[in-house]
């Protein structure tokens, strides 16, 4: 393909103009030690019929629900997307534009994002959230840095639930291993599958500087905030909640309510396709007087001079384009268009739908545990109350996954990689996409 | 005949509402049969929350047509020119869109066996050879999800590196017409930032760096060709400083549109680098993303490259997970797998000709128009420019015009403004980057609107200064939403959902 | 400071060129690598044409963003409130768009053996069994594009039968309230119209047809409800006189919107309708089709029913092209298919449940606009309306406002018109159906615009006979068009294409 | 699903308006026998989910192009589209919108049908053009309506190629049946496979009114024009040509040329899906002269009150919603969103791309039937020049075809239905769809 409209004439026209005999001669400035050896070295250009084919027998080497029955789960949820989700984000409208720099002509992406930043609020029960940032597992890490804005130097030790995505403890690792004052401590879990609340009250002192926890966390286990935020409290410490399964929050009582400080998670769940886990986005609510401290963009209600109602980018001094090396992060390009999708699908389900499909996760999902209790081949391994995910234990995990295999089933995520300590343990999954027919199918799989 | 009051001539159209001051109590787009059983009964009820107050409860109708308003609010690439500096807003292919949209792609679950994605990591393997060999570069990565990510994955890199070497150092060297990204990655990475200046000719010379480098820095990022439009042309006796002081050199790749087919990074001497595939490989930008911020190392980096890493084992894919340098995880999973689709899909599509091309033409489009408007607005730097050019308000400030009103002003002319006020080095800078994908007549027209602008700051500035004058709001007040912020809608009485 | 002259502040964004008006030599968004092999060499020279004068001449993104612009320039139910009477434009379930794009359904070919085509074949036939039900008919063929063409073909089987029995019959009754297609399809049929008059109560009374009904007659049309919105009350003994005679009841089921679980034409007696799936069915009107008509009979017409017929032999579904006694073929193929699917679609997803709430809420906005608005339009009929209600402008015709003043009016209050000046029996009519799928919030928008204009209509009327004045073009002169019609554009000079 | 938007509270505000105090009174008016009986009896509504399901199960019970190589054309034809085209027609201000009775706001589809008509004049190389029909059969009997109004009452005899399309046949046939002056007389074709010029000569007469043929016709043969439009010149008959393959018109001298008085065909390969053959549309096109006998609707241009150019609908006095019984038409709602999709496939391919995908056509076809000749089994049946499909004839087509579609492949039509005389024969459609492995396939497969 070509998307260069250029015509021979178009060019030499041009070049005229400018001045110039060649194309070449508008880089001459560039050494010739560079130009010289610069050509690329890759296939020439396709139709585009011979990409389609070539990308459609790509994609159709990818097993996906339509063929499988893939009771998956782990930060990332095979929900039901109204079509009007995406007939409305594929508008050129929203899609091509770029970040709303020029508001006057980018009212429909600031409104927007400003009903978004207002239904993560509600969905969380939190009083301010920003405009998204990448993805849930950096959202945490994102989250850690602004506690180390808002508390003391003398409070350097992050506690983070084991209990916790194993990928997301990795990113928050990863941004924290950075800064040489950092500390990170692991809370280990319970028989309930819940973060232990004692080892955590034990390990708070007067350094502490946040504790992060799931809510629910990756054995889809509800943890009891409220104690964990009672022990916080007693040392000084934030809370810090991570959602990776945000259709809870339809159902379950909100962060907010457990006065988290910060509240944050994977928004996928809300409208947005799996696409092998991206691009879907970050959302991140604090209470407000931390907004300062906040990373990423935030639209803001104004007027303009005529008086009319009209939203901007706001707070703009938090961020790298104008604080640089002193900005409150350096995350410039986000995930707007996913955070727009997610505006969208909660705009579609509303206060009934959310709750609707919140229930029908819950049901579903015991529904299915309570057939599964019945097979000898399995038994659950922690007792926590969960939503839509449950661990159990297996003897031979691997063959009970060959096993299925054979039979176009994938039961779960094994724990062995990321919990050798769970090494006969797997993550199961059911969601209001899994038909009943399906959840039977597997039990007889696995009583087989 | 009366003549009728403008301002009974004005659109009665009612503005946008929110979406949560409209709809009715009971109202739901989603139509979904109770399931059987009690929640009550199988999770503890202290455990679940009151329905969410002043959530929304509307029609599938209701909400479309809100979002399909909203749309029509905003300027985009498809109905505008769109030639925002630094930005690459170039043409997004409409087959990208229904390539990522494939089920394959998009209903796959990225904790499935690795055998069951090997269409996926096919994909990612093969761009990943694709993009170094581009750039020039060994070993790729394309966790990072946008260029400020990739930037401090870089670093991480650098850090982890040096520190193996036994010293992390303490100092990154950021030239004043960088992003604001790279000093705010620096600071992120745990290290502190040393700013120099670029010289008369906006390039980073060879002095200036000797000058700043010692056994205390890290890297130096440079921007090639840099904000300015510039190729900074001594950046390989840059990077000879820098390596014999022991440093490495980071290149920010966001410009890499200029380069395709004209100078690969690998050869200047860089370490590392990232590029952003929602600038040079098409893919949409989204009203602020998502995008991609892939980052290419030179072979010594690659152990601390992010895991998961693809391999291939004959012709299957595998997933290493255990590679004991690396710096571990920037993000969850894959990174922005659709963006990566897309830009698979532009770099086959366009192939090593189509994409040397788009630099070329980019390059002619840029100083096409650097030419045209070079006798009506004031040129910050004589030196030819690459893919964007840069103007000053100079000229027009004689008579009070400032680049921000002669941005809004172009409003009203229908084209999108370029970048304003960036890079800081240039006081009240325009920065034009019109990109590939655009005919020389739309080049022409929106020169004949910057010239018109130029000749309304003489003749009539306050026409210039109230401007935009057709958009669906004017001028914003963007210090009263500083001042006070109200970031969230909140309902006006309790559970007040607004009936109109 | 100066105020800017209103003239200087509006947009000054370039007006839409035609397609022909852009590009330059040599253009094109197609790329494929030319095919070994000389045309030259396969077809004769003497066969060939010339490059096409004048043809567009474009890229990828200026024809996109040429289109993009135009749709910018529609009102469509999507972003505005579109009460056209007689046109039930309600919304169009995206669901069923992407249903309809199903390879197995777009790429299906027609010509295919029957054996690799069981889904859509089984699609069909379902489709025929349901629109039976709902209109309480026997058979059902899917073929017509449209109502009109649904119309001819229904005529064709009366005539037809008729034939066979012995008299094709001259005339057919049309009542003065129906809609232009069916005299015109009528004539199209071979049949002379005899137009009969409704009466004050705008429906048509037993004499009138007593009156007009012979031998000579083959059939009575008549719309249930009518294009007034009222129900024929009548129609029942109305269908028996026709009976007696030895004509048929052929029923313009355009509005059945009005009829789902209230009425079934079948149970009225009539022998054949059609029904407009672009309708009742939800989908898309395209700004002008594509549409599809089905028509519906009872037993005894069967048999003329057009081919092929769709027959269901254990479990797989054969087409049976040789029906003696069939009119034939009315277009290619099986119909507007795609449209089929999408009607299918929505008739599974709503089920008799939906389908009947549906019309009772037509029913519902239809009565509550109506109400609204009888202080301050004058209504043509007091009888209870069903989905639609008819006003007129008597009242504004006294400060010289007419419908059309009022309808240009309404644009700038961001609402579409109502059908207007029809049915012609109504002076002035404005048509208003608000669908069941609008909200009381719509309504009541659109009602307050409707008063602000009867307002404006007596203390501005100038106001309101200029409008509209928000449009992207204002009033069109309607009659300099049709006086020297200009229907294509013309190159300038010789293959002037225009190069800007 | 549900798509009224009316909870219970809005229902019992808008009746108290209205004064009634159940939804029953609304239509109480209606005579009870029809009331009582009135409930459907279907399934209850289903879910979106469901819905897509149960869909798409049926869709994949249809053989397609991705999993079978069909060589059918026959009117339908496999083209590729650019994906520009469905973005463009799927934008809701196309889709959703009416037929533009209110310029003011209709202005984007009223241009894009002058382009359109402007592109048929063009490549049809007619003076004018309406707006689109429903298709190309019901385009050709419109056609000779058309002649009927013009020509004098003593000419009532439309001539018709045999080798015109079959259904297209029948369709001219079904409209003219109902008009009792009307007679139809078919004319056969040659050993070329096109309409013997002799035959032709010989029925016209001081009687005929209209001669309709294929270009290219029913067998893919180009028709000789020149020596057709000489000899109904010379009876005074009008000549319609209809064309069921406009691709053939980016190569092929255009009907213009040749001066026929009508030329009308199908638009489908001009980026309409084919979708089993329909929606497509019916382009209409004539000399200048004959515009105020057209059928359907035409745009034209012309300037508001303040001179801006802008498009009508014109010329409206031809049509039923004026001229009810004397309209030229019945039509009112035809095609048009089809007709903007050609509008931009024949904008995005251009000149030069238009030429190019028909010559990949010619080509293919050619080569594919050089290839087919090495075959025992098959022979060509006709020798006249063609565009992109062929006539094999074959000692046992039964007993091929079922042996190619053990190969899953359909190598074309049969004839035999509806040409008992061509009974061992079937037409074979090659466009640049058809890969080159494709064909050799096919040829492998025939020659086993
Ligand atoms: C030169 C340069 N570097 C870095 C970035 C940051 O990239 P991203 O916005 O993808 O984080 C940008 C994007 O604006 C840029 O223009
Ligand atoms: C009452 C009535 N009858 C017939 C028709 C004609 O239907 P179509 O436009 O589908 O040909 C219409 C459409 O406007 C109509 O409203």
């Amino acid at each position: 393909m070509r998307y260069t409209p250029h015509t021979a004439a178009d060019q030499e026209r041009m070049l005229r103009t400018i001045g110039l005999d060649s194309i070449e001669a508008l880089y001459r400035h560039v050494p010739a030690t560079l130009c010289g050896r610069a050509k690329i070295n890759l296939p020439e250009g396709l139709t585009e019929l011979t990409v389609r084919k070539r990308l459609a027998a790509l994609a159709s080497r990818n097993a996906t629900n339509l063929d499988w029955s893939l009771f998956l789960g782990g930060g990332i949820y095979n929900h039901f997307i109204p079509s009007a989700v995406d007939a409305t984000i594929s508008r050129s409208e929203f899609s091509t534009s770029y970040t709303p720099y020029q508001p006057e002509v980018s009212q429909g992406t600031l409104q927007a994002l400003f009903e978004y930043q207002t239904l993560i609020c509600q969905l969380t029960g939190m009083e301010v959230a920003n405009a998204a940032v990448y993805d849930g597992a950096s959202a945490a890490a994102e989250a850690a840095l602004m506690s180390r804005r808002i508390q003391p130097e003398s409070r350097r030790r992050v506690l983070m639930s084991r209990a916790l995505h194993p990928q997301y403890r990795a990113v928050v690792a990863a941004y924290l291993q950075n800064l040489n004052d950092m500390q990170l401590e692991e809370v280990p879990f319970d028989a309930s599958g819940a973060t232990d609340v004692e080892a955590l009250s034990r390990r708070l002192n007067d350094q502490s500087m946040c504790v992060l926890v799931g809510y629910p966390n990756f054995f889809g286990v509800i943890e009891d905030l409220a104690a964990i935020k009672t022990a916080c409290i007693k040392a000084g410490a934030q809370l810090i909640s991570v959602t990776t399964e945000p259709l809870a929050l339809g159902l379950l009582k909100p962060p907010g309510e457990f006065a988290v400080d910060i509240a944050v998670g994977e928004g996928q769940s809300l409208g947005v396709p799996m696409s092998l886990g991206g691009p879907a986005f970050g959302f991140f609510a604090c209470q407000k007087k931390f907004v300062r401290s906040m990373p990423g963009r935030l639209v803001g209600e104004t007027v303009d001079i005529e008086g009319r109602r009209g939203f901007v980018l706001t707070l703009a001094t938090r961020e790298q384009h104008i604080r640089r090396e002193k900005a409150t992060s350096n995350i410039c390009t986000s995930q707007t268009l996913c955070a727009l999708g997610a505006t969208v699908f909660m705009s579609l389900l509303g206060k009934s739908g959310l709750r609707r499909v919140a229930e029908v996760n819950v049901l579903r999902a015991h529904d299915a545990l309570s057939k599964l209790r019945q097979c000898a081949t399995v038994e659950l391994a922690f007792n926590g109350p969960f939503f839509n995910e449950f661990v159990l234990r297996s003897a031979d995990v691997e063959r009970l996954f060959a096993h299925c295999a054979a039979k176009k089933i994938v039961p779960g995520i094994s724990l062995e990689k990321d919990y050798p300590e769970l090494r006969d343990c797997f993550l199961v999954c059911v969601t209001e996409m899994n038909e009943r027919e399906e959840i039977e199918r597997l039990v007889d799989t696995l009583t087989e | 005949m009366s003549i009728p009051s403008p301002n009974n001539q004005r659109s009665r159209a009612a503005e946008p509402k929110l979406i949560f001051e409209s709809g009715s109590v009971g109202r739901s787009a989603l139509f979904w049969p109770p399931e059987p059983g009690k929640v009550e009964d199988v999770i503890p009820p202290a455990l679940l929350r009151d329905d969410i107050a002043s959530f929304p409860e509307l029609g599938e109708l209701e909400v479309l047509r809100h979002f399909t308003r909203l749309s029509q609010r905003n300027f985009a690439i498809e109905s505008q020119f769109y030639p925002l500096g630094s930005c690459t807003m170039k043409y997004n292919p409409k087959i990208n869109e229904v390539v990522a949209r494939f089920p394959g792609f998009a209903q796959a679950h990225p904790l499935a066996p690795a055998e069951l994605l090997q269409g996926a990591l096919a994909l990612l393997y093969e761009l990943e050879g694709m993009l170094a060999e581009i750039s020039g570069m060994e070993h790729v990565s394309l966790q990072p999800s946008a260029g400020a990510q990739g930037e401090l994955t870089g670093l991480m890199l650098i850090r982890a590196c040096l520190t193996e070497r036994g010293d992390a150092r303490q100092k990154i060297i950021v030239p004043d017409t960088a992003h604001g990204t790279n000093p705010a990655s620096s600071t992120l990475c745990g290290y502190d930032v040393v700013q120099i200046s670029s010289n008369e000719q906006g390039v980073i010379d060879t002095a200036a760096v000797a000058k700043a480098m010692d056994e205390r820095v890290a890297a130096l990022m440079i921007t090639n060709p840099n904000t300015l439009g510039l190729f900074e042309t001594n950046i390989e006796a840059i990077a000879e400083i820098v390596h014999a002081k022991g440093g490495m050199v980071y290149l920010d790749g966001a410009n890499l549109n200029a380069l395709m087919g004209i100078a690969k990074p690998g050869h200047m001497g860089v370490d590392v680098l990232h590029l952003n595939l929602h600038k040079t490989f098409s893919t949409p930008h989204g009203g602020g993303g998502p995008g991609a911020g892939p980052i290419a190392v030179k072979r010594g980096l690659a152990d601390f490259l992010p895991v998961p890493r693809i391999v291939k084992r004959g012709d299957q894919f595998e997933l290493q997970e255990s590679c004991p340098k690396s710096v571990g995880r920037v993000r969850s999973f894959f990174g922005n797998f659709g963006v990566l689709v897309r830009a698979y899909t532009y770099i086959v599509s366009l192939g090593s000709d189509g994409l040397e091309e788009a630099s070329r033409m980019a390059l002619l489009n840029a100083n096409y128009v650097r030419k045209k408007l070079e006798k009506s607005y004031h040129i910050a730097y004589h030196e030819p420019c690459m893919h964007e050019c840069i103007f000053t308000d100079r000229m027009q400030q004689r008579s009070g015009v400032s680049t921000l009103d002669i941005a809004k002003r172009l409003l009203d002319y229908g084209h999108h403004p370029p970048t304003i006020y960036f890079p800081l080095v240039v006081s009240g800078a325009l920065m034009i980057e019109p990109t590939e994908t655009e005919t020389p007549e739309t080049l022409d027209s929106f020169i004949d609107a910057m010239l018109a602008i130029a000749a309304e700051a003489k003749d009539d500035p306050d026409l210039v200064k109230n401007a935009p004058y057709s958009t669906p709001v004017r001028r914003l007040d963007e210090a009263r939403a500083a001042r006070k912020p109200v970031l969230r809608w909140e309902a006006p009485a309790k559970e007040g959902k607004a009936k109109n």
